[in-house]
């Protein structure tokens, strides 16, 4: 069941982020994540799968054997998944990349075309997630000869994805009043949902990460949940030393941001271990998401400060503190005496991600702004991505009372045909 | 005394108050409001089905003034909110007979 | 704890269809499907278990063995659970007959009167749905024993609840405005988590319909997970086609639709067949939910479009796609070479629930209606059911301020005792 | 997975409580059980689960071997949890320990500085919880050896926090308004939702507690849904009996007032024990929430009235329903032959449980009350306080448009700043 | 000029803007309300505890009229709005000393 | 006939109405607003970025009444909304030309 706690991570993100948005942007912003999930199903089910996870050729990519799932079967795949049924594994993975590129629309969020997103997410799956995930957990892929650790996705899924958001800042450009106008969060119950959902669902992400329900499951179990718990504790500190008061999204923030960096080491550290890493990325992540003021780039719900910094945080301490003694196929870091070869090993699976993610990223970006336009018209910007990408509100408190017949669709509306749905959101001036 | 009202489009309320205040106002009171004009509405969708929005979203912003300040606080008001689009809004002045700040009981202008 | 993601269904059910409805009417939308749960959890137990699941009396109902859960125990049952304890089936199948009522609320939702609703579910649970049950799972039910294929419920749980909304549809009447008025949802964030609830918690409505977590629960679980993606794809796609517009509530029906379909087939079809069927759900639900302006039956939340089309389409798609390479117990539909037998035995049980379904809540509604009446006086359908059926309001932003000592229960309010309670929804005229 | 579950039941408590207060709380009240689960599962590593579960110290109090979970291993642990591993019983333990004081929360809401409830917090687990659970769970805990028993938590977790909350809402004091203004739910869809978890969780924590996927856990799964389902029942009879009419808050409350009252006796009976239980749980709670009004203290979201009132019904209905018939491990109560004996001892642990837990938080808080000061000023209380704990607002669905550039943490605002963020709650007057 | 003000139930909107169209309004902006008046509220109840709300949502429009059309707009508003239930609220006509069309600066009759 | 409007702080809202309906006021009509004035804002800070609030919560009344009752309804609503503290609102006058009850057509001091 760890594979559906995964995919209840995506709606959870999709709250997270729907919630930080203006309540205009509300159902644009979830649906991003949403529509996600349905669109890697499938292509993770048509080829991407085995692209990153089929026989390896040359330590960059998989073989195209298992196109369509074919030959994924309910045996064991002992180079894989030796210990369950290899479809089992397959779909573990495909939550993953599913939740791989929502992360990334944080970034672009409150002013992407649909269409671009959906081209974006499309072509970098293919060209980005499955080639580093080949890399790193596929036999064969070249970070993983190298030794280098990721228990559960800190460089395939959080640097990956916040590298790619880095460039998605910086190409799709500001949004409308960035810096000028005050944008804040419209909802952030449904914010703090989305982080209880988001921590609910890590625990199949880390734990499911063993792939066996055993005594390492509940070691990566405790070190999740203690590094969570460390890095909530630690952003809101960090907002208590600047404004002497905690806050609410702090807290959420520092959820995730711990869970983000405990991911790649979830398995190789203990408890106290967890809670250095924690304490830390709750204290970075805080301090990191304020970057975006000074250097410029509109990062709209901060994944770069949040993923892309806290997963590199994670992979580096990983290198400081794991140790063999709670995982044997692991390694000792620095102060388990293992020297700095480890930490050095990690270095080079940072670098590596960082330099191809978000090269790669961004060049996909320009290319899809080239195709279909990366962005939405001011006006559409200024009404709201859920009026003018998606024709719907969030929010219809008011009784709009009265109105017209719906036309079925593609019908001309019928001549005279008042109607009043409240549009709280924006303006279509 | 006049009371100065207004209803512009929301995303022009924060440009039309720092006119006002550029002008001397001092207060102003705001209620969100929706509208209906010249300005052709949108269609929403759900399952298929479609509706014609034709109320859009407003803002109403109402202003007490001195007499002689009215004909600033109008232009100013015109300066901060002209889009030049259709659906930019209206401006309109009543006259008030009366007024009054509850906090200390002045009246007339010592009440603004 | 397959059980568990079940019951979970249902309040995501509640929000799902909670987000559809009008704000004056979230709360008793959300609470018929909340109540189900308690009321279907106290009479299952009583005596519907025992009606469906008892042994069996001519083919066509259980006997009364079970009542109070008598003899359901820890150990297996041989005949119903090989694998599991008794009492762990007898509780999963549960919540498959809380969910199912809790369906057909979409129909008459925004205008039956609460008590209606009540008496209707329980009359409904013992009279159609504990019999049909029988029918298709129960050793020596008929439809079981001419080999129509129903993996975990698409005609005991979907075209029952679906066929049981059209007759409440009809029986009901119109809401007013319908046609008329905008009736448009309220709050879409709710439906999209809804929908995220109800994907997460199908995998244990068709992954634990394998009654093990082997590699069959693997297969059911890829094919659920693709077919819903797809199903997401194909309602997007044809809102795409008619509007070139996605949307929010499309992509979160599409999932629906997308897991309805899937429901009597998961353990059959690979994952190719899966996205077939998905696909087609995905499409053909999009069109059919229009079909309610053109036959003039109002079917508030799509009940019918979705459950009774979605689950019909799902079940004789069997036909085509099931093959005994995914599932020995199962059999080879035409393109597995098993000819149209399959299809044949699968429109036998089609026809079957259509007519005792439909036939049988019909006259089930016209009873209710007779005996406590079914809808709601015009005043109240206009204040909205929350305020006329519970007294409650959905949303109070406003900052009422002041107000009334509350009065314990009973006793008379005082003299002169204002109250400003923001009441944003309907009117009391 | 069940100590995920576990976990994911305080984000439900979270909205349960959130959606019960005033919109200018909702973020407050959130918090504090998000937070909650951050502090604990931090504080929980470091000591206090040595406390409660270290090596006995006459009867008392547990020794400190376990300070930072050190020599909590992967191995099963023959006193404390014989069939899974050390660290998994002891993270299972940690969100029991987590969701005791967040459920306190709700009587001190809308009026406690944040800085107060920290602190309390951190006291009282250490102080209050820690032993309590040694004594009932821990080998050699005296109300353990009494041989009373508590499957779940109805002494350490309900009865322990409604005791605590019943000091909490007299040492605090009321709510301006209280008595007088309209304090009403301002949005109860959250509360609902917040329930559907609780119940999915809860799940988690009984079937759980059986500590294996067995036929015990089983039992514990059908007589928690039962008596969850009888509650609901129970609540809305007696709601209905008042006014003629349900509620669904009524529902919702139920649903929890009867998950309490069966969380003690959820593996010692069975589903018709469970069925008397919960529906006694229901009515009784019902009633129980109106004495606050009657006796003049705020319990200001009833956790008296639901947790204390029914984790003692429970804890005594016990001494009524229990059945060695199914658990050997457990005991015969007054039905089952067994006499007075197990009703007696029960009756013992209620009373230990209330006189240790009120007086020693009684205390605790007036302690907090000299440090620090329990309450916020009458201005932050009218202001709500999202805005004066947390400087953040719940809900802001006006485009405020415009607005000031954010200042980096810290700076002076700039001169003539502007910003029309939507405050919709309170006043700051 | 004139600005006519009406306090209606929210569901009789759409029929009173229908109204007002068929005498030629070309526009009008309307914000919720709540009122309080001769119609009774209704009880709320938490938990067993009982509040009364006399408060009751309605529906507020403003509409900016030449004088000679007032009396067609307030028959319009009356003969929309009416359920001849109570509660179905006031109209009252200010006199307006300027208007103005933010978008072009019109004034008087042509800002509408 | 007179149109007394008042912005006032929204938890005084009860305490206005009841001290109205001492005066013998039979009904209002109330809505939400947002006030700028000398009453200094607040902060909101996310994610360690600051933002200034000056619009506050307020609540707008409106009380149609004979020419004679304006003096006690003003000091009524005053009694009720002073804190004397800043920002405890505004009271302005109107002249209504023309009143009317939708439900009957009573027109003037009749509709009220
Ligand atoms: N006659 C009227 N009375 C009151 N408000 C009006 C009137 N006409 C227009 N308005 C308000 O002014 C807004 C803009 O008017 P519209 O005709 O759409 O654009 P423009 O003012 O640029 O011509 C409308 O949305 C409505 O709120
Ligand atoms: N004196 C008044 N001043 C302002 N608004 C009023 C006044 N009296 C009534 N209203 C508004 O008119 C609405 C309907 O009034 P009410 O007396 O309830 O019914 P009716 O108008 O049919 O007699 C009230 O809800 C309130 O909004
Ligand atoms: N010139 C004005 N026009 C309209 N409303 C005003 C004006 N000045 C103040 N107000 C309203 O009165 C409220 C209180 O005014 P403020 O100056 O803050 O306090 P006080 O009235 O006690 O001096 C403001 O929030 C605003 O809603």
């Amino acid at each position: 069941m760890s594979a559906a706690l995964v995919m209840f991570m995506i709606p959870g993100l999709a709250l997270f982020y729907g919630g930080m948005v203006r309540a205009k942007n509300v159902l644009a912003t979830v649906m991003q994540s949403f529509f996600t999930i349905g669109l890697v199903s499938v292509l993770w089910v048509l080829a991407a799968y085995s692209l990153a996870f089929g026989p390896d050729k040359g330590g960059l990519i998989g073989g195209l054997d298992y196109l369509g799932f074919a030959g994924v079967g309910q045996q064991p795949n002992p180079d894989l998944s030796p210990t369950i049924p290899h479809i089992a594994y397959a779909v573990f993975q495909l939550f993953f990349a599913a939740i791989t590129p929502a992360l990334i629309t944080g970034a672009f969020a409150e002013r992407i075309k649909f269409s671009a997103f959906a081209l974006f997410t499309t072509l970098w799956l293919f060209l980005v997630y499955a080639p580093l995930a080949h890399w790193v957990w596929a036999p064969g892929g070249w970070l993983r000869e190298l030794g280098a650790l990721d228990f559960a996705g800190g460089t395939v899924v959080h640097m990956n994805s916040g590298f790619a958001a880095l460039a998605a800042a910086i190409v799709i450009g500001k949004r409308r009043g960035f810096l000028k106008e005050a944008i804040v969060p419209h909802n952030l119950t449904l914010t703090i949902l989305g982080a209880g959902i988001l921590w609910f669902g890590w625990f199949g992400f880390n734990a499911g990460s063993a792939l066996a329900a055993n005594g390492l499951a509940a070691t990566a179990f405790i070190a999740t949940n203690t590094a969570t718990g460390a890095a909530v504790l630690g952003w809101c500190l960090t907002d208590y030393m600047r404004r002497r008061k905690t806050t609410t999204l702090g807290a959420a923030s520092g959820a995730v941001a711990g869970l983000v960096a405990i991911t790649p080491a979830a398995g190789f550290v203990g408890p106290m271990g967890a809670m250095a890493i924690g304490l830390a990325a709750g204290i970075v992540c805080a301090l990191a998401v304020s970057l975006k003021f000074k250097a410029g780039y509109d990062d709209a719900l901060d994944v770069v400060g949040v993923h892309a910094v806290g997963g590199m945080l994670g992979a580096l301490l990983i290198g400081i503190f794991a140790s063999t003694g709670f995982n044997e196929l692991g390694a000792d870091g620095l102060l388990a005496g293992g020297g700095l070869a480890l930490l050095g090993k990690q270095a080079v699976a940072v670098a590596a991600t960082l330099a191809f993610s978000f090269s790669l990223s961004f060049a996909l970006l320009k290319v899809v702004d080239l195709v279909v336009g990366l962005r939405v018209t001011e006006e559409e910007e200024r009404a709201g991505l859920d009026i003018s990408q998606h024709e719907e509100v969030g929010y219809a408190f008011a009784e709009g009372g009265g109105g017209m017949a719906p036309v079925p669709a593609g019908h001309a509306p019928a001549e005279r045909a008042p109607a009043t749905v409240r549009v709280p959101q924006g303006d279509l001036g | 005394m006049k009371l100065v009202v207004a209803v512009i489009k929301p995303f022009k309320l924060d440009e039309v108050k720092a006119s006002l205040e550029g002008v001397g106002v001092q207060g102003l009171t705001v209620t969100d409001a929706r509208g209906f004009g010249r300005q052709r509405g949108h269609t929403e969708v759900y399952r298929g089905a479609e509706y014609q929005v034709e109320l859009l979203p407003k803002t109403r912003i109402e202003v007490l003034a001195d007499d002689d300040a009215v004909e600033d606080i109008v232009k100013a008001i015109v300066d901060g909110a002209r889009t030049g689009s259709i659906g930019d809004g209206k401006v309109w002045v009543l006259s008030v007979e009366q007024t009054l700040r509850i906090r200390t009981g002045e009246m007339g202008g010592d009440a603004l």
